[in-house]
């Protein structure tokens, strides 16, 4: 018998924190040590995971399936795509560099660490796990960690923004959750690779109509709302900016580095699979809907004056671009005309921006921590003025991290972008045009955060004692600038893991 | 035989009646004992010896005990084993309730259609006993040993006297030498 | 000595290296830092040098070399570099005025606390302009585009801690950026319609016949042919790069940086790159010509922006008082110029003016500089003046680029190449707009240049700064000169006697020549305009010389509402902020607004009815979710305490309570017919 | 209507749990009460052995092993709540249950 390598992946992180609860005597140092290392256990496996990942196969690898609760027919099951392979390696490195920016913490810095292993440990169950059981597990047990640290590590308001987040998302799950007891019904199985294959068949939809009534629509809305309310998708977006603005800098970046991601890949790994002909139906409406959370999340960004939630709407604006190239698939999946390769292009871009936005987005809020380190906590856009003379070396890092965040070729989100557009628009050339208004008003106000803040005489609280990155501060932003750099310049690095798979997909939209 | 167990039946019955309304605590020990053991002649009466066994090691010759030190333990002088009466209220409570209880689980029982095999089981000898003990029952076996222990354990955490720390004797005192003035 | 196609990436690869360099040297190491510089960008002259008589042995040909860069469905994304004559000429101009200014700029910079930072940056800003230059594909093309602008927005705010420059430098990405929108889109549009976005690649490229046969005969929204949309597009991102009308409103604001970056950024280099794509794309760009049914000829979209450029920014130059912005609204307008040229069907007479306004634009904008250095940074030419004395060698070669942009005739290149485009013009025969438009221009441009001659370096000097110029140091001046040579060298090497330029530009090898006196009569009339615009400078500017700097200007004496219209730059900028600006600020208004109100009001109000359903609760004042939650815990507290008082406690009570529970479940089985 | 022997078993089982009952209901000493439960435990015991032996299906072990686990079980159940006892007596110096409410809500 080999190593169960994803149980591995998982459940290490896990036992971090249950190693840190028991060591009640260690100092914060040894408990940053300990923590740094199960938080890099990830990364680690991961690259053993890449080493027996074959590319070119397009199912399910690395399995492991045991009979777990028979009579309901539920399975423990792992299993590895490209797809997921990505979005473990962006856990892998941003969960480390989310533990770095909260090196600083002192106040319980014991239980800070241990939660913020559990919510990896959670992230990467959802990404790896292949029955619903399991899988949904894993999606609400990442709610408590989070509610945890936003709440008893977060700013004024972070009582009320980690109620939010917490009631919203799970309101979102209980639905989710009752769509999915129904098709278990319907089907007698919550196995993701046995439903895709019955979706495929045709027999998902047509169980479904035998439970009668409104049940298939009510089955498929209640799956896309769960998914909808964690990705956000526009207008179901509204805890997002106050969560993110008030959680402690760490869990900011964990939340929008990895927990965002949860959302898109339950759209590509479960409605899109298990539901194709609902969805596309739905997609019309649904590509709206994404359109709208580009351009009003870019403006809505534009107006604020609290940097973290600009950085906040940002993401929205993001994410809304993978459900765009996703959407847009769906609508074109059971057309005649030839879209195969536009089709490739957007869900290419879709993944490769799921990981870009992972890695830009995290060290944005990144920036904003350490903005907030130096001024006792102030986040204002006016609160600052030419930091950059006196911290050249942040300016710098925070710099190519705006600009890979603006989508600037040679830097990563340059090509998932471009990438996404060219899939667009080869599948609704109206949406793909007025996207672009998106992308404007992004480059308006990062640049204007930019000016605001870096640039100008020096003022507000940059105007006296402002050093520049020091140590450990540069730690988690300095991989993350170069892998931006890295992937602007060779994204084939990250395309080549899952390119055979959204091939696959493109050609008749069944995964896995 | 069925004369056999009216009369067991009868004793236990009377004694746990007579020991239930007595006001004397020993005197309420002593009689559970005995009801105690018609149980388990009782169970002599329905073949199942080694029950029997049990009942008589467990409760006779070891919960009495404890009852026994529990009563001693808890009492303000030499004589007090006397308990102060009850109110009427509570008595009649009691009563209420478990006479409904008794007339619903009679009604029941008479209600009920029990079809009486056609042989009574056979007994079972302790040999059989011990293997099923030790083969299918071994994960429950253990586990209640591991209640016994920890059961043990607690009642002594519980019922130890719960002295402080010793006290530390004051320390000596320190001669204070006033610093040397050089003048 | 000859370069070949596979090893082209070399030329922007050496000032690449020299920017990392540059970027990991401390502040310090100035001399490393410049040396690195100067030394690279030197290499890639004589590499591009090379690469330029590679081309010129076979001018006709494009010689490619394509490679992967990812994978993309079951095939690849590929990019590539092209080398032809028009690479090799843009290679050798960029890399040679590049050269000059790099060092111009250790003179000019020499006191500047952050000098290995604008060489990292300058050294950027080369590596990205030649591999816009040496692209084969659309997309390397455009990440070079954007590249360039992220080079002048860093250097437009190079004087970071200056408000001005910082909001000049937002204004310039963001403007230049809502072109490369339109460039994006029409990037994906032919990616989507041709499956390739490289250039030339054996038949199978973009502007390859097969491909534009495709594009010409589809049509698309509105009757356009798609490649004329696709064009149109594209010249988006052509109108932001280079300033054109409507979008030229960053440009003057770009002055803010230092004035070698507007020499090498903002005159030479990359402002012309949209006049290079244009010409690049050509054969996408005339690709409708044949076709008569489309609406609209995307070419001649192209004419009539230019032509409005060129008069426009003409125009507004008159009214300033800012020397370089007086060059800047020059550069708008030359722009313009090259802008009709490719509209009116002469993509060459384009691109020759192209070389020969960068020459003598950054001769112009380093002149200025080595002016703006000697008066301690005084740019407005009403406290400069009498500068000829004390400057002689800035003041000759400012002269000399003055007459090649105002188009003294036969000496300067300006002229020969402005002739080339008015020719052009005359020869197009949709309408002679364009040709009026350009030679009212002529007349402007001859003036406002004469009035800026005349306001700096006649008269006396009427500010501090002036009264106590030098002439600049010999890193300064030489340049100047080695400029001053090239723009009146390069104009023989298109005359329309011996247009040898022109033919290798077309892939010609026999040049046919013809005799001045061709289309004599239109060289006449415009050697007439320009000595008109001039003797109406100087009659207004040089005979009587302004005195102090407060003096009215004569010709806002004259026309004063006029005047002041054009020193407001007709109102553009309020323009825009009026309209653009207040969309924009609007909509984040309203999305913001939704955002608090609307779609979390919606939700609040459903979680209430929610809440309400399940309590009765008058408390949730405040808000509905949160305020809600609340009174949902008081609730279950208040139901809590109730329970809790029955926690009495009394084991008894408890032990009644389950058997009375005991008694009436069986009952209620039994009696219920539970069997 | 004459009994069958596992009819007399139930009514004996029965009559001893309501005697259990009622001590644990109405005594106030808690030695008493536990008593009580202890009975009302024995009566169970009783159910199971009868069943065993003249149930419907008998089977071969199952009631003895389970009175053997709950005799088991009933000897720990005794030694904590002896143990109960005396604490509580340490603390209130007396062991009346109605006293002992310190939990109350």
């Amino acid at each position: 018998m080999t190593l169960p390598l994803l149980s591995c992946l998982v459940f290490a992180p896990w036992a971090g924190a249950v190693v840190l609860t028991l060591l009640r005597r260690a100092g914060p140092a040894a408990v940053r040590g300990i923590a740094l290392a199960f938080s890099l256990s990830t990364l680690a496996l991961a690259a053993i995971a890449l080493g027996a990942f074959e590319p070119s196969r397009t199912s399910m690898q690395l399995v492991e399936r045991h009979s777990w609760i028979s009579a309901l027919n539920v399975h423990y099951h792992l299993g590895m795509d490209g797809l997921s392979l990505v979005l473990v390696l962006l856990t892998g490195i941003i969960a480390p560099a989310a533990l770095l920016a909260s090196w600083r913490i002192t106040r319980g810095i014991r239980l800070f660490a241990a939660l913020l292993l559990l919510l990896q440990g959670a992230a990467l169950g959802v990404f790896l796990a292949l029955d619903f059981f399991h899988w949904f597990l894993f999606w609400e047990l990442s709610l408590i960690p989070a509610f945890f640290l936003i709440k008893l590590w977060g700013g004024a308001g972070a009582a009320r923004a980690a109620y939010q987040f917490v009631i919203y998302t799970i309101g979102g799950s209980a639905f989710m959750l009752l769509g999915f007891a129904a098709l278990y019904g319907a089907t007698g199985t919550l196995d993701f690779v046995q439903l895709a294959q019955l979706a495929a068949d045709g027999l998902v939809d047509q169980r479904l109509a035998a439970l009668g009534g409104a049940w298939p629509h009510v089955v498929f809305l209640g799956v896309l709302l769960g998914l909808a309310v964690k990705v956000p998708l526009f207008p179901f977006h509204t805890w997002l900016p106050p969560a993110y603005a008030e959680a402690p800098t760490g869990a900011s970046m964990f939340l929008t580095g990895v927990l965002s991601k949860m959302g898109v890949y339950g759209f590509l790994r479960i409605l899109w699979p298990i539901f194709p002909a609902p969805l596309q139906a739905a997609a019309p409406v649904l590509l709206w809907l994404a359109l709208a959370g580009v351009v009003l999340g870019a403006f809505a960004a534009l107006r604020q004056t609290d940097l973290k939630r600009m950085v906040a709407y940002s993401s929205l604006n993001h994410l809304s671009y993978c459900l765009l190239a996703l959407f847009a698939v769906a609508q074109a999946a059971g057309s005649a005309a030839p879209t195969g390769e536009a089709a490739t292009a957007a869900l290419s871009g879709t993944v490769l921006q799921l990981f870009n936005h992972g890695l830009s987005a995290a060290a944005l809020f990144h920036c904003v921590g350490v903005l907030e380190a130096r001024s006792a906590g102030r986040r204002g856009l006016d609160d600052f003025g030419g930091v950059r003379t006196a911290a050249p070396v942040f300016a710098g890092l925070a710099g190519i991290t705006m600009f890979s965040s603006l989508g600037l070729p040679g830097l990563n989100g340059f090509v998932g972008e471009f990438l996404i557009f060219r899939g667009v628009f080869g599948l609704a050339p109206w949406a793909a045009a007025l996207a672009c208004l998106g992308l404007l008003v992004t480059a308006l106000f990062l640049l204007t955060f930019w000016q605001r803040v870096f640039h100008g005489p020096r003022a507000g609280a940059a105007a006296g004692d402002f050093s520049d990155l020091r140590g450990v501060e540069l730690a988690p932003l300095i991989p993350l600038v170069v892998l931006m750099g890295v992937l602007g310049v060779a994204p084939q690095l990250l395309i080549r893991l899952f390119n055979p798979l959204v091939t696959a997909w493109a050609g008749h939209p069944v995964v896995p | 035989m069925t004369t056999a167990f009216i009369i067991i039946a009868a004793a236990t019955l009377g004694t746990a009646t007579v020991a239930m309304v007595l006001r004397n605590l020993i005197h309420s020990a002593l009689l559970l004992i005995a009801s105690w053991a018609g149980i388990g002649a009782f169970y002599l009466w329905a073949g199942a010896e080694f029950v029997a066994f049990a009942q008589v090691l467990v409760y006779v010759g070891a919960i009495s005990m404890v009852v026994l030190f529990a009563v001693l333990l808890t009492r303000h002088s030499r004589s007090e084993f006397a308990v102060a009466p009850d109110s009427l209220g509570r008595i009649l409570g009691g009563l209420l309730a478990s006479g409904a209880t008794l007339g619903v689980l009679i009604g029941a029982v008479l209600s009920t259609p029990l079809l009486a095999p056609a042989t009574p089981a056979r007994g079972i000898t302790v040999r059989e006993l011990g293997g099923e003990l030790m083969g299918p029952h071994a994960a429950a076996l253990l586990i209640l040993g591991v209640l016994l222990t920890v059961a043990l354990l607690g009642a002594v955490v519980i019922a130890a006297s719960e002295r402080g720390p010793v006290p530390r004797p004051p320390p000596p005192p320190v001669a204070v030498q006033p610093p040397a003035r050089r003048a | 000595m000859n370069l070949p196609v596979a090893q082209l990436w070399l030329i922007p690869a050496l000032p690449l290296l020299a920017a990392g360099i540059g970027a990991l040297t401390p502040r310090g190491g100035r001399r490393l830092a410049a040396t690195v510089a100067i030394g690279a960008l030197a290499l890639s002259f004589l590499l591009s040098v090379g690469a330029l008589i590679t081309a010129l042995a076979d001018p006709a040909a494009h010689l490619v070399h394509n490679f992967d860069w990812f994978e993309l469905g079951s095939g690849t994304l590929r990019l590539g570099w092209v080398l032809d004559p028009l690479t090799a000429f843009m290679a050798v101009m960029v890399t040679f005025v590049g050269l000059l200014i790099f060092i111009f700029s250790t003179g000019y910079l020499r006191a500047d606390a952050n000098f290995t930072r604008f060489f990292c940056f300058l050294s950027l800003f080369a590596a990205a302009m030649l591999g816009l230059v040496i692209a084969n594909s659309l997309l390397l093309l455009f990440i070079c585009w954007e590249l360039v602008g992220l080079a002048s927005y860093l250097l437009i705010g190079f004087w970071f801690h200056k408000p001005a420059a910082a909001a000049a430098a937002k204004k310039a990405f963001i403007t230049t950026r809502i072109g490369d929108l339109g460039l994006l889109l029409g990037m994906v549009w032919l990616y989507d319609s041709t499956g390739s976005l490289l250039f030339f690649d054996g038949g199978a490229g973009v502007l390859e016949p097969a491909a534009l046969d495709a594009l010409a005969a589809q049509a698309t929204i509105g009757g356009l042919a798609i490649s004329t949309a696709i064009g149109l597009l594209i010249f988006c991102g052509a109108v932001g790069k280079s300033g054109q009308f409507p979008l030229h409103v960053w440009l003057p604001d770009a002055m803010e940086g230092p004035t070698p970056v507007s020499a090498l950024i903002h005159a030479a280099t990359m402002v012309a790159a949209g006049v290079f794509l244009v010409a690049r794309v050509y054969p996408l760009m005339i690709a409708d010509q044949p076709l008569a049914h489309v609406p609209v000829h995307a070419l001649t979209v192209v004419a009539a922006v230019g032509a409005v450029t060129a008069l426009l920014g003409a125009v507004i130059a008159i009214g300033q008082y800012d020397i370089k912005r007086i060059l800047a609204f020059s550069t708008v307008s030359q722009l313009g110029y090259m802008m009709l040229a490719l509209g009116v069907g002469s993509w060459v007479a384009a691109i020759f003016h192209l070389l020969t306004h960068a020459f003598f634009k950054a001769l112009l904008f380093l002149a200025a500089g080595s002016v703006i250095d000697a008066a301690h940074h005084e740019q407005d030419l009403r406290h400069l003046g009498g500068l000829r004395g004390p400057m002689r060698i800035t003041f000759a070669t400012f002269a000399i680029g003055t007459m090649a942009l105002a188009g003294v005739p036969f000496l300067f290149s300006g002229f020969w190449s402005k002739e080339g485009i008015l020719h052009a013009a005359h020869g197009w025969d949709v309408s002679p707009l364009p040709l009026y438009a350009g030679l009212v221009a002529v007349v402007l441009t001859a003036f406002y240049m004469t009035r800026l001659v005349a306001e700096v370096f006649h008269g006396t000097a009427r500010g501090e700064g002036a009264a106590h110029a030098k002439e600049s140091p010999p890193t300064m001046t030489i340049p100047l000169l080695i400029l001053a040579g090239c723009a009146i060298a390069l104009g023989f090497l298109g005359t329309p006697a011996w247009p040898w330029l022109q033919a290798r530009l077309e892939g010609r090898t026999e040049i046919h020549g013809h005799s001045l006196l061709e289309g004599g009569g239109l060289m006449a009339l415009s050697i007439l305009l320009v000595a008109l615009g001039i003797g109406a400078g100087w009659a207004l500017y040089g005979r009587r010389t302004r005195t102090r700097a407060a003096a009215v200007d004569p010709l806002a004496a004259r026309i004063p509402r006029i005047f002041s219209a054009l020193t407001d730059r007709l109102w553009f900028d309020e323009l825009y902020a009026a309209t653009v600006g207040r969309l924009s600020d609007g909509t984040a208004r309203l999305a913001d607004l939704l955002d608090r109100h609307v779609w979390d009001g919606t939700i609040r109000f459903l979680s209430g009815l929610g809440l309400f359903a399940g309590f009765v609760n008058r408390d949730a004042d405040e808000d509905v979710l949160n305020g809600g939650f609340d009174a949902g815990s008081a609730g279950l507290r208040r139901g809590g305490q109730a329970y809790s008082r029955r926690q009495t406690g009394d084991a008894h009570g408890y032990l009644r309570v389950v058997a009375i529970s005991f008694v009436v479940l069986v009952m209620v089985i039994m009696l219920g017919g539970g069997q | 209507m004459s009994f069958g022997p596992l009819q007399l078993c139930l009514l004996f089982s029965s009559a001893l749990f309501c005697v259990g009952l009622m001590g644990a209901l109405s005594r106030s000493n808690a030695i008493l009460v536990l008593l009580g439960i202890e009975l009302m435990l024995n009566a169970a015991n009783i159910n199971f052995i009868a069943f065993w032996r003249y149930g419907p299906e008998p089977s071969p072990a199952t009631g003895v092993i389970f009175v053997i686990f709950a005799i088991a079980i009933a000897a720990a159940e005794a030694a904590v709540g002896l143990a109960l006892v005396i604490a509580i007596y340490r603390h209130q110096r007396n062991i009346r249950l109605q006293e002992a409410d310190t939990l109350k809500g």
